[in-house]
């Protein structure tokens, strides 16, 4: 384990390892003070990013922040890493990779070029060095295009995750609400439900109700229920509609085993998905959930401070080609990321990691009421995500999730978005909001109510199939 | 109002999301704003409510209880420390020998001591009733607690289940949600993948006492049966698909 | 002074008089907590807005939160008021108002119209009600123009303060720091110096200086000395070529007085400067500044909470047709807006009720050192302010001035949001920096030195000159 | 390192202002944005570093001074609390007898105590060298302070002109900056449009002791010969104009 020396403000500081340097150079945050992992001052957290600006990057190659030997996850990076991919960043230092991350020679193609020679470690790394503006300014310039039943990704879209959550899985109730988000133009991303219990003839049942639905007004999106990998698998088996599976996946091979999963029971649910060929513009199958925090919060995180695991999370993603992956930004609560700064900043730097790895990055601007964070807060980190391109965000109706008790983004935050910073829907998505006269592409007054009349239909229709 | 709100109107019983709340401009509303906000600053003071451990402890009887406390000192540093959430205090040990049984029910405060006095002597009752010939212990109360808390509590004395009810952190619709979580041979160390979680026990919308109570008896006993709790076992109760109806 | 009630979270509220109903609607800010003024908990806030929520516009023609007799600044919003401009908002509460606001009637043209019937106290409750991305949302449909050299406030256009300041006035010192503001592209609304010392010699100095740059180099630009106005009014007299006439302002009379100004000393000002007939474009000669806490730190804020009295600060500026009104929003210390969340906030509110009654509004996005704020959140802000259509920003050499000790945005920062945003400099200076070949439009890669090399002379010319 | 940087390399010395930073593609360096971090950590201990003020009173000697604190209990209050920084603790007012003189020179830490070790008392000497003359009271050290605390010292004491030597707020490139505010008639209450300002008192590019003490010196003799301090006292020495030259 090398030993990296710096001084900031007249005092000289050592760190241990790659990962006590990584933990003092990350900005101040709760979970890594929780860890004991933070700097002690910000001279220490300056003097760590001066070391860290020096460090080749190619040290990531050389040390791992987790056991090769006994981590899946270390693994898997170390093994499917791209050393031709890598070849043009093998001699820049962190420092370097960032002004060259600024420069104009990084631009969509040559940051899609290197995504597979990056490290998760090495991208976190950079991450540290960056500010809000330049987590905002790469991110932009980074275009990770993904595909299922529609195109997700391009420059100027903005996807949305269509959350109509129930405390009770009731499927009228439900129905309702996602009656609701498509009135106001969202769900291209996923209209995806997470269920409120475990049971498994339940998710049977909002899955059939998803597709029928889907068919019935023939959206050009995909549906979920966001269950745990192993009940999808069972789901696929009884040969339920499963347009996309999802899971929750961390950093760390100890982690994912807190989540109940590994690396091979998600290549069996992604072959389980793939083998139902239900995707038509593509078929990327998998859905990703992570957060800063997880790790730690399954005591799992190997002495490494939560971005950097966060970034090891995208790893794991992006291995199943992932049609949808996002942070939960502020989920868990203060204890990993405390306020509104904390959480704006995470939100940042995840979608930063997330696209320079390859992965289509999307984010669940949220916050739960035990931290200091407030609906400003939201409108603040969805005004950046959308100016720094991000795939999709979450929306659920009233920005209030009655089952997951946190708020988001809500469904008229989009029309804010749409309207302010002219981004649209996926294209596919786009033209059927169009033909259903749910949205004028130039903004412009409100709509006739006829489409909506049309669609209130779909609530009763629940009602008769269930 | 404007119309797309009013069509919503009767739709809105249905569920007890925030549904129909944009205008016909496409924004939120000044009252919607509001209400909000009311809601949040509510959401925000419930978690700060003490748990009225005393009272937990009458309302459960019959049943003996033992009360105990987390390592954690106030709630400020609850909210920051998870890791002392999951601990039992020093001196609590004592009160808690290894008696063996076979499930004993831990009553947490988690982040709504409110959720944890409306719902848990109701459950915890219809469950027992459920468990006939299991030797169950004695409930534990325990305060500033986290989930965790149980696996310590059921290894001192020797349960082969534990069954942790918890206070779920208040949201803007319900602040009063319990959380109940299953563990098979707790033990300090215990991941969440060995448990199995019932949620949104609440009276707006939510599962009912005897729904929870219900679905903790059929984990239990299929728990038993298998020998496993966590991501192997899982729900298959028929009855465990909730009646639909109005909220 | 009328009764205000209204309950929240099953408790009941009362406040008394307008003044205590407003603070208490008022986001938290340590501000109005210094001045007891503050509400106690979040469901008084709340109770206060819904108070708020169902008050006539109207009430604010009633009841003056400053006394009419003894405040010159409350004489000159109520005997200014537009009653036929605020005909169509008197039945409005101000909950519809801000429902009207967030409509597609309100526009840049309705808004327009309206500006002179709304008063400052009727805008600055409103905004009590708004979210961030209201306030962003109804900022960016309202333009303000104004006109001296070039063209301010266009849509898609974002001006800039160049901040040269110097410790001691060096002029050379100045020069570069000039020279490196127009090589960034820097400098449309104002090439403005604070002068470190009071001295008038010393203020000619630096006048004549700016004026004759501006000359040699043909640049389409204003350029002003921050001087206190009875200085300025002072060097006109001596001949000295002023483009426009500085001055802080407040909401209160009393407050006035501590900045030894009163609303005849303006005016006295305004024509000195319109005397000179400088302006080719246009003949707006007033700068001014303001920032909240300003009144309350002149104990003289007569129990109104911080923001009001700003927007008061507004009445004032709008009186004098200014060419540039800038609020700088972290500038004074934590006393009076904590940390990065109460700036940025503040930052938006006071470029809403600014651009709302009417005023070219720019914002200096800014901290001290003893606040809890940091670069990461002038990024931020920044970046929402230009969504919401901020008339122009201050720029000094890397963010920090070194004379006013304190941080704002770089010139580096206006790169960041003309690529990222698309903002583009006033016309007319566009045109100047296109010939002299100091930016690309379309982005791209960077500049040859020559045009570079060429201005580099401006900072021997500077040491010629004195 | 880039073209336009290099090309900077020589101007940079004309200012401490951090010009030339960005590179050709216009974004602010690495380096450049770690150098400023630095500066920021810093300036901010900067803020809270106490006042020697034995220390200050060894250094003004063999002018007597006197050691006072405001209401301010710690520097957290301190920073959000300006209206107790303006204010005597009651207990200091004994040490403030109504002595009557010309002028009372009281020293404030401010927000910067490190600007009032470094420059108070070759300021202050130079000053009172100056004014020959006058009967200058006895140097008022206080602790925890604000401008406007030199108005109730300058009452207590009867003196005529009030000279408050203050630590300006630490920025990025000077941390240790004095400022002197010269109110004439000092009494609680007075508006800073009464007073007259010298700032940016330092060694990094800023006015030098014999500067800031010409100028004090100046100030109090004109408002001495005009009855007033404040707006209408204009600054207009001619060797005010400060020399130019290399920083
Ligand atoms: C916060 C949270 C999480 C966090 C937990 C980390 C943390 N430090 O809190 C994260 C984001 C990591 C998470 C992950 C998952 N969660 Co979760 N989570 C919640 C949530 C929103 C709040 C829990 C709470 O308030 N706990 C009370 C506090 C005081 O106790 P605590 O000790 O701090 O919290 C512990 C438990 O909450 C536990 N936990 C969290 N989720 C789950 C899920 C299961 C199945 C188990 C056994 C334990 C568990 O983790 C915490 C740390 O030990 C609940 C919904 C709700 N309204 O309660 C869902 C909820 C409990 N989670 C759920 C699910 C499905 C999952 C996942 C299995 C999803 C997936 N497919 O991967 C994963 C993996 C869980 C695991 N095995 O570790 C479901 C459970 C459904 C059910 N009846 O079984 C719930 C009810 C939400 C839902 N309906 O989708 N979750
Ligand atoms: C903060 C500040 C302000 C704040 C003051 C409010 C506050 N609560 O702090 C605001 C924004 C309101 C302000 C306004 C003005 N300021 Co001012 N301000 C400063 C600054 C940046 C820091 C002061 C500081 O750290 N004080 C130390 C702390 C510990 O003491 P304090 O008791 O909290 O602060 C008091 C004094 O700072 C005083 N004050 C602030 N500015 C001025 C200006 C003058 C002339 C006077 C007499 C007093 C004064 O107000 C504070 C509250 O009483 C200095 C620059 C610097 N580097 O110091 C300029 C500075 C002092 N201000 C300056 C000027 C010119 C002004 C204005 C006259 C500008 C104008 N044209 O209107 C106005 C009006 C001042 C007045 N008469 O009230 C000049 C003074 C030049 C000179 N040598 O005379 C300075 C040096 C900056 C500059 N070079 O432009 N200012």
């Amino acid at each position: 384990m090398a030993t990296y020396r710096a001084s900031a403000g007249g005092q000289s500081y050592r760190f241990s390892g790659l990962s006590s340097l990584l933990a003092a150079a990350s900005p101040r945050r709760s979970g890594d003070e929780l860890a004991s992992l933070a700097a002690q001052s910000d001279t220490e957290r300056v003097a760590a990013r001066y070391a860290l600006a020096d460090l080749p990057l190619a040290s990531f190659l050389a040390e791992n922040v987790v056991p090769y030997e006994t981590d899946e996850v270390t693994r898997l990076i170390a093994d499917t890493h791209d050393a031709e991919a890598f070849a043009p960043f093998s001699t820049m230092t962190v420092g370097g990779f960032r002004d060259w991350l600024l420069s104009f020679e990084a631009d969509a193609h040559t940051l899609k070029a290197g995504a597979r020679g990056f490290t998760p470690e090495m991208i976190a790394a950079v991450s540290k060095l960056m500010r809000n503006q330049d987590l905002i300014a790469v991110s932009r310039k980074c275009t990770v295009i993904s595909t299922f039943r529609n195109t997700l990704g391009l420059q100027g879209r903005l996807g949305t995750r269509l959350q109509p959550n129930h405390p009770t899985d009731d499927l009228k109730g439900i129905a309702v609400a996602i009656l609701d988000g498509l009135l106001n133009g969202a769900g291209d991303a996923v209209i995806g439900i997470n269920p409120a219990t475990d049971n498994m003839q339940n998710s049977a049942r909002l899955i059939g109700m998803l597709d029928e639905l889907r068919q019935a007004y023939r959206m050009p999106t995909q549906s979920c229920v966001l269950t745990h990998v192993t009940n999808t698998i069972r789901l696929i088996e009884m040969g339920a509609p499963v347009d996309l599976v999802f899971q929750s996946v961390a950093g760390s091979q100890t982690a994912n085993e807190g989540f109940g999963i590994n690396l091979s029971i998600l290549k069996e649910a992604q072959e389980a998905a793939l083998s139902l060929g239900r995707g038509t513009v593509g078929n990327d199958v998998m859905y990703f959930e992570t957060g800063q925090g997880a790790a730690l919060s399954a005591n799992a995180h190997h002495g490494v401070d939560q971005q950097t695991m966060e970034a090891r999370a995208y790893a794991v993603a992006r291995h199943f080609q992932p049609l949808l992956v996002n942070t939960v930004v502020g989920f868990i609560g203060p204890e990993y990321l405390y306020d509104g700064k904390q959480i704006i900043r995470a939100g940042l730097e995840d979608l930063f990691c997330g696209k320079l790895l390859g992965l289509p990055m999307g984010c669940d601007a949220c916050y739960t009421n035990h931290s200091e964070a407030d609906q400003d807060d939201i409108d603040t980190l969805i005004t950046l995500l959308t100016v720094a391109g991000v795939n999709f965000i979450i929306t659920v109706p009233g920005s209030d999730d009655v089952m997951l008790s946190y708020q988001s983004a809500s469904f008229e935050d989009l029309t804010f978005l749409r309207k302010n910073l002219g981004v649209r829907p996926a294209p596919e998505f786009e033209t059927w909001l169009l033909e259903m006269d749910l949205i004028r592409l130039s903004g412009g007054r409100a709509l006739p109510n006829y489409p909506r009349d049309r669609m209130l239909g779909m609530v009763d229709a629940v009602g008769l199939a269930s | 109002m404007s119309a797309p709100a009013n069509l919503f109107g009767n739709l809105r019983t249905l569920t007890p999301s925030r549904v129909g709340v944009a205008t016909a401009d496409g924004t939120a509303p000044t009252r919607s704003v509001l209400d909000f906000q009311q809601a949040y600053a509510l959401a925000r003071d419930a978690i700060h409510e003490p748990l009225d451990a005393a009272g937990i402890a009458r309302a459960v009887a019959p049943l003996p209880s033992r009360l105990v406390r987390s390592q954690t000192p106030d709630r400020g540093t609850y909210l920051r420390r998870p890791d002392l959430g999951r601990r039992l205090h020093a001196e609590c040990l004592i009160d808690l020998p290894a008696i063996g049984c076979d499930v004993v029910f831990v009553v947490a405060d988690g982040l709504s001591a409110r959720a944890v006095e409306q719902h848990v002597a109701p459950v915890l009752k219809l469950a027992v009733e459920r468990l006939e010939g299991w030797s169950v212990g004695p409930v534990v109360i325990a305060s500033q607690a986290r989930v965790a808390i149980g696996d310590e509590i059921g290894a001192c004395l020797g349960a082969e289940f534990c069954v942790v009810l918890i206070g779920e952190r208040p949201g803007l619709s319900v602040s009063d949600s319990l959380g109940v979580y299953i563990t098979r041979k707790p033990a300090i160390g215990r991941m969440d993948s060995d448990r199995n979680c019932i949620s949104n026990i609440h009276a707006n919308g939510g599962l009912s006492h005897a729904q929870a109570a219900a679905k903790i008896a059929w984990l239990l006993k299929q728990a038993r049966k298998i020998g496993q709790t966590g991501v192997t076992l899982k729900d298959e109760m028929v009855e465990g698909v909730i009646e639909h109806g109005a909220v």
